[in-house]
């Protein structure tokens, strides 16, 4: 059979390139998503790797597509391995329909399925200069499979590669040539028929990292102080290259606990701060939390989530923290919960965290994953017409008071040297103006003053959305970065009576969510941890109980087709 | 002591009759005076701990955080807005014990806020136990056979890191305190002020009397720009000298920050470049 | 009436102390008690007092009783002022009856009820040799009320003064006389009615913090690392205090972290170490708790509540951390939390802490709070007898593996130096042998092997207790420090409909639970918090939601007459 | 490197080939093989980090615990059984930023352990910022314009706390690395030995190049009894000093403990007293 299985594919395909850390995986990542892209091809890529920084086997699923996809897929139809052991790496997704191509003598002692095909990488890459050029020959190969605009693609080098010499330039654009040519030796001349659309050309084509950053700055974000820590640093990285030009005070701390204190302490002084990091670095932060939580000092927490307890898979994905985040901090306090299904809605979540925690004096945690903050795909924009940075802060008067107590319990947020009063802001239990007390009965109305904003904030509770009809039977409930995959296996199922109700504000809970969970014969539980935190959430909120549960806890994403079989075999035992 | 603008009016002081703290007040207050610093245009920030609860006590704005977590969010404060005075002030076991971590960063980052720490050799708040000052020896209810631990010398622990202004002061004495306090306030960068304070409930060792016979000023003609000559000086055992020493001109924190290359406005005030942010996101359509 | 309305009294009397910091209240309250207990009374004292050195107002109470007492009340028999603003400090519990006995120039211009009788404490001390005697009279004048053995009494001040020398013993001994004399004088020769029992003498005395402290050492505790921190340092105290006699490390760190992390190293080495903290400990030690989650190290925590958020009321009382402690930590894994309703279950569970905490390989959160941690009172004996320290350390063999896959989930524990075998601890995902691993079906397997031990355990679970008869209609639900105030409330009322269940161990919960909650019709939840945590808890739990609530917030423990009046207005409603 | 009883045997290292850590490895498990140290007889204790997997390559128990941690463990571990050797190893970030607080109150503290800390002045496991002793000027993903903050001395920084033993090393000299951590070990107290460790990853500034020409051994005939000339030595930035800087021989905390007054087995070995519990409790039926 060899290349041939491929021609059978007509909505898309599924493309693997697996090597070593350190091997440049990334660079053929990037070089052919958006090459494809700008060629007019839907494209999702989604990485898994080793806590290393060279070695091991680390591997990116990448996605062609007719539509727009962003979940992973099982399935690999074209399989690149760029290091010994990469095939082995994946022998439990390759089929009979699998097309490993590259170099032979990396593979030949491994499992490869029954199609394989053999271009020597690094023979065309020495051909053209060096085994340095080996990544360009692998991108141009595998551009070779589809319709694209090469010119594109050797401006791309030519830009890339310019402050390195003419020769590295010219040399990169012949390995290219070369690769490109071997390709279409290979597939005689044929191409993949995958349907492209113009109008993709100009799509944006970013990762969840770059839309929870750029969120940030949208929403008036203009201080960050971080520790670095995986999956979360990318969006500190973002912040800090990006600080210059927007106005952002980017620190790098010395560790997570000056991290939240410093940004409770740049909202005090009026700056918007976010703090992004992961579980572990939540853990430290709990006292902080709790602090913001007396002192009603807005701060917004980025949480990357990652496998724990502890260090745990440091460079993998879970959504294990739901529970943790919710109670972090000692004492009772309101605080914000959302968590982003797709990096669209991490880009507007973002914006609105800052929005929120100014408006209502609480922290405000944005829930993501490793699987999130590290996909990227296409999206058509990030619209920036319709949001606004909504300030919440008064110029102050004389008898200015911090902690004044007013209807709905929210006091108006002076901030030191804007107006004629002082901002007095206490962590212990304080009067209205911000001094220590003890009274007793100051400290009851403070208490409900703080929790009264749980009942305030309805007004801005984020519905969950309903994906399917209104008419279901089996409701599939989930939060975050499982929207994807859950949504396209309900595509393929195609069952009237399976809808899906997914939450992107995971506390306080929408009060209508009763309601559509009652409606329902059977709650499927979908999430990437091994207790089914937010089903426990939802029986504490509401007392309803989840029928089904498909929790994931390896470390890796839910696939479509895992969801998929797991929900059609639960559907068919219903039958 | 005449009144001033940062009085409180009549109030309940939650601290010790004779406590040091008392005096650090006064020459606190004395010193803002001096230096014509407004109380709108302060922030006092401290963590919890007898000491930290001075801003209680001055008209001013304040942020008491949490327990040893007085640092960050005082540089976050300067940082967010240049024009704030920023003064940060808490006990020996606040500063250097919970907030050891941030007290050697905050030196090596220099951001220009004022350090006061009232040095009392004990935990007062939690009712005497060692601090990270304390003497090796002094009993406590927990140490009950004495402090093994080496003391914190913070002065060369300052030094060491190539802190930007080091001063200890001797809260026995308002005057020379309020001095050291004003130079403190008035040098550019990060500026530690280590008060020995008496504490008269707690610390029955390290008395006024004591502090008085096992200390003296640092001479006129002492130059605080000589590190080695400071570290020395900073290891003086038999009599601890008070003063200043160590001075070292550099550049201060917010100067790094590119935030106030093109403005001056703090950050509470500014907003968003939305046309350059559709810049920026429009830039990920193309390779 | 005067005095008279004292002769009232026959199952008990309630006396506050009440005075500014620094003034000697606990001295007084330490001869009173104890003097009393010795003489055959059961008594019972509890404190709340501002977080500050001198100054202020504190007020202790006591109660002396016919029965045995564990639970404060509103009333006042006797109020003791020792500075002015005492007496104002209490008028809300002040009624007619109560009787005000002191010097009248400090409570002159404030509010002091019908009754109040002048004895000068200073003057009578003043003559006896000086005021600083005054804490003796007014022991002294206290102790007139009784029938008590006043040799005891003298020797127990020439006890505590002979280091002073004989002119300072023999000046208390004579202030204790002209006191007790005055007293004397004032009562005209009666008595109080109080009925005494022998058998009381040999009671112990005793705190919640000394239960938990020698309940610990019981449980074979060798090792606490602490930092400081209301109301939780009293049990560190004693630790250090006891630590050459009982071969125990104590050492003050530098923070909560270094706690945390040193308890669990010391684990790790075999021996037994506790921590003792309050909530904003525990949010710092957060992540080392999540640590000891994957390193399935045993680790006992002490967490003595105190109302937050953040530093909050430091020294005053709050069950609100019940939520926050379950599920500190980052990533998903079992712990078990204890919460005492008794200074004796308190010893208990303390002990039991060390043994769970080595059997199941987590951590052990005993959760008490400063009411619990500041109350005194008699009880008939701790026993060692049936106490176990039960070590489930196993000598190592060369191919020893820390974390074995068994049956139960339970891998033998080893310490390193003890057999031939290598321990090998790690906070990432690791394989049997400890070593670090990516493996997905490896961390799957771990991931159920830690989880499997809430399965395993449940034999161990301490269940509720109820209180009252078996046919209840009305079932109050509550935890830890709240028993007997609540206890007591329910026996005033006496209503067979009405019963309690309360919980000692509050993660996991016992099986039995949801049975027992069902069979009410009415379930009251009671909890000394805001929000009705461990009411969250039953919902997620069981699904079960609770009727009604008595919440308290304000920093105090409930009275008895708080609850009773709270239960009677329920069940009359009923009706 | 001939063959130890530590040797691991064929596995994956998850470090760049030319990593400096790899001699660090050879280095110590040298030292260990000549003090014969058995395998069972130690622990090494370490945070996270690319430095921190170091135990996972050697054949011998370990607690490898949270990033910034390690000293508290070591600590206790050695407190818990005097008759293990305790070793922690961890990165510069590790060791001196999450985990500065821990650094400065464990030379106080003086436990009788060794703590190598490697120094690439960089954050390799996370990918490549800035560490607390990364050089002025630094450049990174995430410190754009260059590192503005002064770099921690971690050598001047532990002698002005009196550290009890103070050496640097350097990953490209093996021989004289086993050496300094062989007499780091063999010190009673705590000792800080600051390797300085070429990442070929991340750091291309401190490369194996810039180190050796850069350092420079201590004379022979150097005395390191003298603190104030340690501490000048250590200031040395033209040629930074090799060697061993600092010794200060004093009690050691494991000397402190009352435990091992009576008794000389480890805590795992021991059960309470009850017969003097009792007596304890019964104190409480009288006054
Ligand atoms: C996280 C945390 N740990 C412990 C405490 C308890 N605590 C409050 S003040 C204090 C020590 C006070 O000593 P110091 O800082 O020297 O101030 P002083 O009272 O002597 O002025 C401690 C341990 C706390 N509030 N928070
Ligand atoms: C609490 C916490 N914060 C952050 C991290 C992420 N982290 C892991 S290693 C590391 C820095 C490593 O640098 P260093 O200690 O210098 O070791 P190296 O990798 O350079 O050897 C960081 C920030 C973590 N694991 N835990
Ligand atoms: S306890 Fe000590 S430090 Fe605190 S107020 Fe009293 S004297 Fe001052
Ligand atoms: S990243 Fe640097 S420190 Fe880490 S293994 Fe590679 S070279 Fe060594
Ligand atoms: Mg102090
Ligand atoms: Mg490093």
């Amino acid at each position: 059979m060899g290349i041939d299985v491929l021609w059978n594919l007509k909505d898309g395909i599924s493309i693997v390139l697996c090597g070593e850390a350190g091997q440049g995986i990334q660079t053929v990542e990037y070089i052919l998503t958006h090459a494809l892209k700008l060629s007019g091809y839907n494209v999702f890529s989604t990485k898994e790797f080793m806590s290393r920084i060279r070695g091991g086997t680390n591997s990116t699923s990448i996605r062609v597509s007719s539509n727009r996809v962003a979940a992973p897929v099982d399935r690999i139809d074209i399989l690149i391995p760029f290091s010994k052991g990469a095939v082995d790496h994946l022998k439990n997704r390759i089929s009979s329909e699998t097309v490993v191509v590259g170099e032979e003598k990396i593979f030949e002692d491994e499992y490869r399925g029954d199609n394989s095909v053999n271009i020597p990488f690094s023979q065309i890459a020495a051909e053209a200069g060096g085994k340095i050029y080996t990544n360009t020959v692998a991108a141009a190969v595998l551009l070779g499979f589809f319709e694209v605009d090469l010119q594109m693609f050797y401006d791309y080098l030519e830009h890339q590669f310019s402050s390195k010499g003419d020769e590295v330039v010219q040399n990169n654009i012949e390995a290219a040539k070369h690769g490109y040519e071997a390709c279409e030796e290979l597939l005689e001349g044929k191409k993949l028929q995958i349907p492209k659309d113009d109008s993709i050309k100009d799509d944006l084509l970013v990762s969840g990292t770059e839309t929870v950053a750029i969120g940030a700055i949208a929403g008036g974000c203009n201080f960050t102080s971080f520790y670095p820590m995986s999956p979360s640093t990318g969006v500190s990285t973002f912040l800090s290259k990006n600080a210059e030009e927007f106005g952002i005070v980017a620190e790098q701390v010395q560790d997570e606990i000056s991290a939240i204190n410093m940004a409770i302490g740049a909202w005090y002084a009026g700056a918007r701060a976010i703090v992004s990091t992961s579980g572990g670095g939540v853990a430290l932060m709990s006292e902080g939390i709790s602090l913001a939580g007396i002192l009603e000092t807005p701060v917004v927490i980025h949480l990357a989530q990652r496998p724990g307890p502890a260090t745990g898979l440091p460079t993998r994905t879970e959504q294990g923290d739901l529970l943790f985040a919710l109670f972090a901090g000692h004492g009772d306090f309101p605080r914000i919960m959302l968590s982003p299904g797709t990096i669209e809605e991490a880009f507007y979540l973002s914006q609105n965290a800052f929005n929120l925690a100014d408006k209502y004096q609480v922290p405000v945690i944005l829930l993501t994953d490793q699987f999130l903050v590290d996909s990227n795909y296409n999206i058509t924009t990030l619209k920036l017409d319709d949001l606004d940075v909504e300030k919440h802060i008064i110029e102050t008067e004389e008898d200015y008071k911090r902690y004044k107590i007013t209807e709905n319990g929210i006091s108006p947020r002076g901030v030191p040297g804007y107006g004629k009063g002082l901002v007095c802001a206490d962590s212990d239990e304080h009067d209205e103006a911000g001094y220590i007390t003890e009274d007793f009965d100051v400290r009851i109305s403070m208490v409900q003053k703080r929790l009264n904003k749980l009942e305030v904030m309805k007004e801005d509770i984020i519905p969950p959305e309903l994906v399917g009809s209104e008419d279901y039977k089996n409701l599939i409930i989930a939060w975050g970065s499982t929207y994807a995959a859950i949504k396209e296996a309900m595509e393929n199922i195609d069952n009237d009576d399976l809808s899906m109700l997914h939450f992107k504000q995971v506390y306080p809970l929408h009060p209508d969510t009763a309601e559509k969970l009652e409606k329902a014969e059977k709650l499927i539980l979908i999430e990437n941890n091994a207790t089914g935190q937010f089903g426990q959430l939802l029986k504490m909120n509401f007392c309803i109980d989840t029928h089904d549960k498909i929790l994931k806890y390896n470390g890796l994403a839910f696939s479509v087709e895992e969801i998929e079989n797991k929900l059609r075999s639960m559907l068919d035992q219903e039958d | 002591m005449s009144s001033t603008k940062f009085d409180m009016g009549d109030i309940d002081i939650a601290w010790c009759p004779g406590c040091g703290n008392f005096v650090i007040l006064n020459a606190l207050k004395q010193a803002l005076v001096d230096l014509e610093i407004k109380p709108e245009n302060l922030v006092m920030v401290s963590g919890i701990g007898q000491a930290a609860k001075m801003p209680q006590y001055l008209k001013t704005n304040y942020f008491n955080g949490l327990h040893g977590r007085s640092l960050p969010p005082a540089t976050a404060i300067k940082a967010s807005n240049r024009e704030i005075v920023v003064i940060v002030e808490s006990g020996d076991g606040c500063s250097y014990g919970e907030g050891g971590n941030h007290f050697i960063h905050a030196i090596r980052r220099n951001p220009d806020i004022t350090n006061l720490v009232h040095n009392n050799m004990v935990y007062g708040l939690t009712k005497g136990q060692a601090s990270p000052t304390s003497q090796k020896g002094f009993e406590t209810s927990i140490q009950v056979k004495g402090v093994f631990n080496e003391p914190l010398n913070p002065i060369a622990l300052a030094i060491s890191l190539d802190a930007s202004f080091v001063a200890r002061a001797f809260a026995g004495d308002v005057k020379q305190t309020r001095d050291i306090i004003k130079k403190a306030i008035e040098h550019r960068g990060y500026a530690l002020v280590d008060i020995f304070q008496p504490c008269v409930s707690y610390n029955k060792v390290n008395t006024y009397e004591w502090f008085k016979n096992n200390t003296y000023y640092l001479e006129e003609d002492y130059d605080p720009t000589n590190k080695t000559e400071a570290f020395k000086r900073s290891l003086e055992m038999e009599k601890l000298p008070l003063g200043v020493f160590y001075i070292n001109e550099k550049p201060f924190f917010e100067e790094s920050l590119s935030v106030y290359d093109k403005y001056e406005m703090p950050l509470y005030d500014r907003t968003p470049d939305f046309d350059k942010l559709s810049e920026l996101i429009d830039s990920k359509r193309g390779f």
